[in-house]
């Protein structure tokens, strides 16, 4: 049985470690923030200037001055501190976040990743996932195996436009877990009763299996 | 040297003409200048180059002046939230450009500080790293990108004194501080003014160097996405 | 993970390596980590490359590390006040690169926010851009100078807290928060180590992100020109 | 008579304008904050991180965490900010100061400016000085018209290793005032009982005379 969206973000939070700052994405990854093991520390990062994000507020905590990337409002830790965009993304870009976790339209098994754009439709604009991928020291993508026309999402090459190149070090999807590094993408794990052939009947990209 | 003035018709006094390149601050709807977004749809300025992380909604922030088609040109890194935008941008009314957050927010910083280029690996491989130079470091493949300055800055604080220092509040800092130093002219608003010798001196964001004119504001502050969770036993 | 370690002997554990590049926080005497330094001494790593905006003074500071040879290079913008210093650069044991002072602070900056060149007008047509990389940008020569990072950075801080958030205290800031962000490892010295929640939020002035290690120091602070008004009716 | 060193700082700070953002150098310049108009506002800037410079302490003020970039103990103001080295220099740099004014050791016709170096005799460094005149608005020069042992110091070009080109606007001397742009030097005020011809006696830069 593949995962759900729930068992996906729970197989992500896996790759958390303590001590580990961590940058989650849009969608399923802001639900690895749900099981984030209790006997480790992580503090989660917010590009839009905050390090230290704590859960959502109580309706009455409700503060506008007080949002996260995706602009939902959150609340603060004791940890907590703030800083411009400016300081934020130069701590994207310098290589101090050690994991974003986010979704992905494509990757290719060289690890490019594609998340932003669909040519011909409205652009909405990257915002802040080319920093990321380009600066994080390790980045999983976390998203379905095929999109819903059931077409690959694994793919030899990206056909949409590129938020980066040769960024991608995890892919998680319902089916499985792929590690991808210089030598290509290896499967690694794979979901309850999910075969190495279900797999492969949905996967474009070439793959060594090592599960 | 007064800066503080009476409204924000008043602080854009002889600053606002058509072509005009204009920093807008904020993150969404946290931490704009919503005062001085009015007051400038109000001077009637056009062809705007507007550089804004976001563009606002339909009826709020920067969609105020996309509504009167006062904007030529946005600069921004994300503009998914308003369907005006979306509508003059699949007709050809208005350009944009696209910047990755991180490169936008350096670019800003780097105009302010007088660092007219810098290198970064963002965007490499990609359509943004297209017609920029490519230069390698250590091995690894970068693109310039340059500095950004406007003719008029906005940025929205929370608390100012009248020699212009700013305190930000929160996330509503994002991208105000860097884009007060990059404006020929800055313009702050702010949410109440302090008296002099209030502010920490160890804490505060921009110093007032950065800021030629300030209001106190009147601020809505909407919110995009109310996310709330329920107490469990409530 | 524990950040606080009990003294700087045990905060530099592991860490120390001949050859390494350190980066010291501070300018003049004001502001530097003068338990790290003595703690750096003790380890005896030598060949050491040093980024710092000064040498210190004969006796205190990094004074400490010249007296002792274990610095083989200095990367600084002034280093008037050490005679030990003038002694070695004279007598050829010692290596020397001056920066202009802003551009040191900006090439730290850069080296912790990823970032490997960017272009200046400091310094054109002086011996400080002979063999750099010049470049026109709006008909104005500029050039090139790096981004720096260090193995191990040392800053001195005035309070921080568990998570590693630091504050300083007025001109003692100077260059330890940029150092704090380029070093591969980076270790703090604070006066105060404060209970986590009780440093402003909106205040940090290095979030815990960029530091590793962290110690409570006992702090001379030494001052290097004491000059003092008299109270006219005392 | 030729101007003594405080005559010299009075005459500098002629050149502050109401709302002005000023760095004043060691040495004479620092004595022109004891000249400023009561009738206006001016900011002084330290490049190691203040905005806002008070005067010196009383001994019971002194505060090692307190110091200028000349290393003197000073205080702060209502109006102070501190920040770091970099935001320092980004405010040099990116031509937020109004004017600098700081010593010299040579001064060319065409605005070059040597105060930093001394080849074969100990190099110091040239600290925040190639900031400044790189990046303030207006660089004014105040130094005795000739060396010590009566070598002009207004000259050609100068001998010594730059600290800027062409970033002098003027230069206040013992002597008289020189303003300097794209045309040349210019002699637009004497002191009293000095004329054009001792000037010249004194100078090798050539200069127009317009006082």
């Amino acid at each position: 049985m593949p995962w759900d969206r729930n068992q996906m973000a729970e197989r992500a939070a896996k790759e958390l470690e303590d001590g580990f700052y961590v940058n989650l994405g849009i969608g399923i990854p802001t639900l690895v923030a749900n099981y984030i093991g209790e006997d480790i520390d992580v503090t989660l990062q917010s590009e839009n200037g905050m390090l230290g994000m704590g859960p959502f507020p109580y309706e009455d905590e409700v503060d506008p001055d007080l949002i996260n990337a995706g602009k939902q409002t959150i609340t603060e830790l004791r940890r907590t501190s703030y800083f411009s965009s400016a300081d934020s993304f130069g701590m994207i870009r310098g290589g101090h976040i050690d994991l974003s976790i986010l979704g992905a339209m494509e990757v290719s098994e060289k690890g490019d990743l594609a998340n932003w754009m669909i040519p011909g439709k409205m652009v909405k604009g990257m915002g802040g996932a080319m920093d990321l991928v380009a600066g994080v020291k390790r980045v999983v993508v976390v998203m379905d195996h095929t999109s819903k026309n059931g077409d690959p999402k694994l793919l030899h090459e990206c056909s949409l436009p590129l938020t980066g190149q040769g960024v991608v070090d995890m892919v998680i999807t319902n089916l499985g877990v792929f590690e991808i590094d210089e030598t290509g993408m290896k499967l690694t794990e794979l979901a309850p009763d999910v075969t190495v052939e279900d797999v492969k009947a949905s996967t474009e990209a070439d793959f060594e299996v090592a599960v | 040297m007064k800066k503080i003035y009476p409204d924000a018709r008043a602080a854009l006094d002889g600053l606002c003409f058509d072509g005009m390149t204009v920093m807008s601050g904020g993150f969404g709807l946290c931490g704009i200048p919503e005062n001085l977004i009015a007051a400038l749809r109000d001077t009637g300025a056009k062809d705007l180059t507007v550089i804004s992380n976001n563009a606002g909604v339909d009826d709020f922030g920067l969609g105020l002046l996309l509504q009167t088609r006062q904007i030529k040109k946005m600069i921004s890194s994300y503009v998914g939230e308003n369907k005006e935008f979306e509508r003059q941008y699949l007709s050809n009314e208005l350009e944009l450009e696209f910047n990755p957050q991180g490169t936008l927010a350096e670019r800003c910083r780097a105009g302010g500080a007088g660092i007219p280029a810098f290198y970064t690996k963002t965007g490499v491989g990609t359509m943004i790293a297209e017609g920029k130079e490519h230069k390698e470091f250590n091995g690894e493949t970068y693109i310039m990108e340059t500095g950004l300055i406007a003719d008029l800055s906005i940025v929205k604080a929370w608390k100012g004194d009248e020699q212009g220092n700013l305190v930000f509040r929160k996330t509503a800092r994002n991208f105000n501080p860097m884009m007060a130093t990059a404006g020929k002219v800055t313009v702050a608003e702010v949410e109440e003014i302090v008296p002099l010798g209030s502010l920490d001196p160890d804490c505060i964001h921009t110093p007032g160097i950065f800021v030629q004119r300030m209001i106190k504001g009147d601020h809505e502050k909407r919110i995009e996405q109310r996310t709330v969770r329920q107490r469990e036993n409530a």
